[in-house]
């Protein structure tokens, strides 16, 4: 019958100000009734051309660049940049510096990820009280990125050829100390939702990637994962010494919200193994190695990438021999998950659209850049 | 058996004399929400509530930071409709089932046979809704 | 009546005993007609003042604030007075400087008519709920009906408020409103139609006379209607599991979202005033209202019903700190779907029960045995719907899979069902 | 650990699956002639050898004679990597064959290239500036493009060789 009679097709905007669009995005939906008929996104409110602007910058002036794109990971974005760096000019890292290096990368997802979920249990109306939950641990890693790097959110603490600063004294307890409680929040947000009857209706089946789209639409980190495919880049192409640890790859079954939730719980599980083996094997030495200010690699180009709480981040610089990049390019993780957007929202209801979203856990600083 | 009543209705307190505190409740009912606004929108000329000079921007309904285009009293969705009609048939149904239930004891087991092929027609046109789809919203 | 409370006036088990002191005194010097219309108002500021407001406002607004804080390992607010106990009123008098804004597009005189319709039906409800065994403002024989009528109004007011904001998704939150409501009516007047079965009567005080008299709350008699009320009326009230119409991930505020200043501020003390006539008619109800099993001979009875009021609320703030929402479709389904046919079974269960209770000589005894059937049979009940309409206890994996190697996709051994119902 | 393709080693694959496809390779890449390039990345796909399946990334390069558009590959059943690039040499009318068809994931960094670069991609279902608004005047990322109005921060840079033409600098008020 709905086939038949249809109402008036209308354009509801779901952004740029939206309680769940997780800061300035738009979806321009059509819509029929509750029925999603056509999604469009809108993008752009923050784009800073990043990417311009580093071409007129030092390497290592950069850096601070790539803090604001993704800044609820600020430590992994300033790794992709500088293993790119390095890759380019050659420069070794050691161990010491590797290893803060990886303790650094895995606390970050674990606070990306606690914002991920926290905001996803939102999306589907689970009011407030998970996030809650998660930001109080993510406050406590935040106070560790303080302590290390004297910021909580652009930390900009690394460099190329290792790490700003040594770490600070009593490092390694304040991360010990923050495990256990952790991993006990982690099992009650997981207890909380879900085993949760709503949680599996609102989620479940909803958003469904399979895997072959998910491959064919280029989407990496846990979208990807969600959808049963085994692809991490620490596993798949190890950098900082990831070879060293032992940890799982956690996939989903059938690609859906749900699965893509439960994944990103699991890698922070996976994450705090990471960061207990990284603390017991914490080699000594320095933290750096020396690298001329300005720096001048030679003419070429690399490709780095690394596993980001939201995918594959990656960084693809041309350097002419001058001081500063001949071209600076980010892969955004968020934008290219975004890009299935379409896909997994139209034909299911506004609800839908937002536990779609939701899933993808986007950073608009990164989309837009 | 219990007792029916906590007043007894049949010693000189009629009905109407409830009914008529209510309606005296319902003027203060008014009241009492208008009294608020009104008191809310006093409060400009004692200069306790700001009044901010309009603009077109402060105007415009929200539409998420965009600028809003067309109205939104548009059609709604036919869904609606159904739910609507449902919701009629199966509320003019209870509205004939009350009587029933107060004088359920008299009416007995015949009364109850009876009511059971009048809740039975409604059943079967719910049936005949569920059945064409009619129950699944959006 | 007898062995609860004398006829002092300061017999405080029972304030009605005062009201009647005052009427009289004022009958004696003034006609009969003022008499008539002071009652009202000394009911209207007892019933308000001493337990509405209050509850309210420092419950409602407080405490609800307080344990959802407590929920979500905050605090709450701790500021305003000793403990924050003073925000509530800090709140409403930033609301009532605040400025008021009307779209241009707007509707203005439905816009701002739509607060005080909102507002006049939820004073009205306390109107037939007994506070102790005499301290019931309008003893009317059909409360039952009356408070259905009443509580059905502020459904229009939203509607209202959704429409006349000329906002798309104050529209969608009107007609979510409307439809659930409407849905959700349905069920929640059969299994009171139940109740009115069991109990014989529409007035409320006789109804809390009955669970007086067999000793036994209609909570354990009519342990699925009490369900189906519970599920009803929080759809009704737009209380979290189901606040689709006000559904801030979704559609930003629902109808709402144009409301600003005092008139947002009394849709919004109203949804706590609606919640709380909710719980106050599910204690009178079903948690036998005053009563306490002989208590309410020492306890003064309508702290025994504040009590159960607030208990009711309590389950109202856990499950708003707790469950996420559902969809518009799942929720209209469960209603119409699932709701309904229980409520339909339950009815003729109850209607058997009754006539069985009539027939037989077991006495006053017979409550327990049918609560014995009740439960079980209730619970059954659901159990074999929910398998009928395609419910399976399923085992959704919570955990995701593990994987050593990356490596491309990783077939599934064998598909997961289930979920997404 | 991922094999990275050297330039040489895709462009042999890419030889073989579609003769005649391959301009010349470098160290890291292999350019491949822009008239091909859609049936030689539909091959390196398709080929269980290559099955560059997931298109890590896509952008474009301002190389100042010529824009060249880099494709990251990778498969991720084989964990291996390669880079391919198509050069487009006309500066004005830029124009390569959108890939949208071979990965659905191309889309949207296409539309990123197209909006700062300006190198249009035939092709590509829904071709229109993303980030920027239409109307915004030039792409940004292009090197005759300023950032700094008036110029290069002092002191930092020269570009060397430039054939840009210094235009006004472009910084529209919204």
């Amino acid at each position: 019958m709905s086939e038949i009679v249809q109402s008036e097709p209308f354009v509801m905007n779901i952004g740029p100000q939206h309680p769940s669009t997780h800061g300035v995005f738009r979806v321009k939906a059509t819509v029929d009734g509750e029925r999603v008929i056509d999604a469009e996104m809108v993008i752009g409110y923050l784009h800073r051309s990043m990417e311009k602007l580093a071409e007129e910058r030092t390497y290592t002036q950069n850096i601070p660049f790539t803090d604001r794109t993704d800044y609820l990971s600020s430590m992994s974005n300033n790794l992709g940049y500088c293993l790119a760096v390095e890759k380019l000019a050659g420069i070794e890292v050691p161990p010491r510096g590797q290893a803060i290096r990886v303790i650094m990368a895995e606390l970050q997802r674990l606070a990306s990820h606690c914002m991920g979920a926290g905001a996803f249990a939102n999306d589907t109306g689970a009011w407030q009280t998970p996030i809650m939950w998660f930001m109080r641990e993510r406050e406590k890693i935040l106070d560790i990125f303080e302590m290390t790097s004297g910021a909580r959110l652009t930390c900009n603490y690394m460099r190329i050829g290792g790490v700003a600063f040594e770490l600070p004294e009593g490092f390694e307890e304040e991360v010990r100390a923050l495990i256990g409680p952790l991993r006990q929040t982690i099992a009650d947000g997981e207890g909380l939702l879900s085993g949760n009857e709503i949680f599996l209706a609102r989620a479940r089946n909803v958003a469904v990637i399979p895997p072959d789209m998910a491959v064919n639409a280029s989407l990496s980190g846990p979208m990807l994962r969600g959808s049963g495919v085994a692809w991490d880049i620490r596993k798949a192409d190890p950098y900082c010494g990831y070879e060293q640890y032992d940890f799982d790859i956690p996939i989903g079954y059938q690609g859906d919200a749900y699965d893509r939730f439960i994944v990103r719980l699991e890698e922070m599980r996976q994450s705090l193994r990471i960061v207990e083996q990284a603390l017991d094997g914490l080699p000594g030495g320095p933290h750096s190695t020396e690298v001329p200010l300005a720096l001048r690699p030679p003419a070429g180009e690399a490709y780095a990438r690394i596993e980001s709480p939201r995918g594959e981040l990656g960084y693809y610089l041309v350097s002419d021999e001058g001081p500063s990049p001949h071209r600076f390019h980010i892969r955004p993780p968020s934008l290219i998950n975004l890009s299935v957007l379409k896909e997994m929202t139209v034909g299911g209801s506004i609800a839908d659209a937002i536990v779609a979203l939701g899933s993808i856990d986007i950073v608009v600083g990164e989309i837009d850049r | 058996m219990p007792r029916v009543f906590a007043r007894d209705f049949t010693n000189g307190w009629d009905v109407l004399h409830e009914y008529g505190h209510i309606a005296i409740l319902v003027i203060i009912a008014l009241i009492f929400p208008a009294g608020a606004i009104v008191q809310s929108w006093a409060f400009k000329f004692v200069n306790i509530r700001p009044e901010v000079p309009s603009d077109p921007v402060k105007e415009d309904t929200y539409e998420c930071g965009m600028v809003t285009r067309g109205s939104a009293l548009t059609q709604f969705n036919f869904r609606f409709y159904y739910v609507a009609l449902l919701f009629l048939l199966f509320d003019v149904e209870i509205v004939f089932l009350f009587p029933w239930a107060v004088v359920f004891e008299d009416a007995g087991l015949v009364g109850l046979g009876k009511i059971a092929i009048f809740v039975g027609t409604f059943v079967v046109g719910g049936l005949y809704a569920w059945r064409k789809r009619a129950l699944e919203y959006a | 009546m007898d062995n609860l409370a004398t006829d002092h006036w300061y017999d405080f088990r029972d304030l009605a005993n005062l009201s009647r002191v005052i009427l009289e005194g004022i009958d004696k010097v003034a006609p009969y007609e003022l008499a008539y219309i002071v009652a009202p108002i000394i009911g209207f500021v007892a019933a308000f003042v001493i337990f509405v407001l209050p509850s309210q406002l420092f419950v409602g607004v407080y405490g609800e604030r307080r344990i959802i804080g407590r929920i979500q390992s905050r605090r709450g607010p701790n500021r305003v007075g000793p403990f924050g106990l003073l925000q509530p009123v800090a709140d409403a008098l930033k609301l009532l400087q605040k400025e008021a804004l009307t779209p241009k597009v707007a509707d203005r005189t439905l816009m701002w008519a739509a607060p005080v319709f909102f507002v006049a039906p939820a004073v009205l409800l306390f109107a037939v709920i007994p506070f102790g065994p005499r301290m019931v403002f309008a003893d009317v024989p059909a409360g039952l009906i009356f408070f259905i009528a009443v509580s059905g109004l502020p459904v229009l007011a939203a509607f209202i408020a959704g429409w006349s904001s000329n906002n798309k998704y104050s529209l969608y939150g009107a007609m979510r409103i409307v439809a659930m409501s409407v849905s959700y009516e349905v069920p929640l007047v059969l299994m009171l139609l139940c109740v009115v079965v069991f109990t014989n009567t529409m007035s409320l005080p006789g109804i809390v006379w009955f669970q007086k008299d067999v000793d036994l709350w209609l909570i354990f008699m009519q342990p699925l209607a009490f369900v189906v009320y519970f599920i009803a009326v929080s759809a009704e009230l737009n209380r979290t599991p189901t606040d689709i119409a006000e559904a801030e991930s979704e559609i930003v505020a629902g109808y709402l979202t144009e409301y600003s200043g005092m008139k947002w501020g009394l849709f919004y003390g109203m949804d706590i005033g609606y919640a709380l006539a909710a719980s106050a008619f599910a204690a009178t109800i079903f948690l036998g209202g005053w009563s306490m099993w002989g208590l309410e001979q020492w306890v003064p009875p309508w702290v025994i019903f504040i009590a159960k009021t607030h208990l009711f609320y309590m389950v109202f703030i856990w499950t708003r700190g707790t469950l996420p929402r559902l969809r518009i479709d799942q929720l209209m389904g469960f209603a119409w779907k699932f709701l309904l046919p229980l409520a339909v079974v339950n009815l003729f269960l109850v209607s058997l029960e009754r006539l069985w209770w009539s027939e037989s000589d077991l006495g006053g005894g017979i409550v327990f045995v049918i609560a014995a059937i009740n439960v079980p049979v209730s619970a059954v009940a659901v159990y074999l719907w929910a398998r009928f309409l395609g419910y399976k206890p399923e085992r959704v994996p919570t955990r995701p899979r593990l994987a050593r190697e990356a490596g491309g996709y990783v077939p599934l051994e064998e598909p997961v069902i289930g979920g997404g119902k | 650990m991922t094999r990275w393709w050297t330039g040489e080693e895709l462009g042999e694959a890419a030889e073989r699956l579609v003769p005649g496809s391959v301009s010349h390779t470098t160290e890291t890449a292999c350019v491949l002639k822009a008239e091909h390039a859609l049936e030689a990345l539909r091959a390196l796909r398709d080929d269980p050898d290559t099955n560059f399946q997931h298109l890590s990334n896509l952008c474009g390069v301002d190389q100042w004679d010529r824009f060249e558009v880099v494709y990251h590959l990778q498969s991720l059943e084989r964990n291996q990597m390669a880079c391919a690039k198509v050069e487009a040499h006309d500066r004005e009318n830029a124009s390569v064959a959108s890939v949208v068809d071979i990965w659905q994931g191309a889309w949207i960094q296409e539309s990123e290239t197209y909006d700062l670069f300006g190198i249009e991609f035939e092709g590509h279902p829904n071709l229109q500036r993303i980030l920027l608004w239409d109307g915004y005047p030039g792409h940004p990322l292009r090197k005759d493009f300023l950032a700094m109005p008036g110029g290069l921060q002092p002191g930092l840079n020269e570009f060397a060789g430039t054939s840009a033409k210094p235009e006004p600098p472009v910084r529209p008020v919204t």
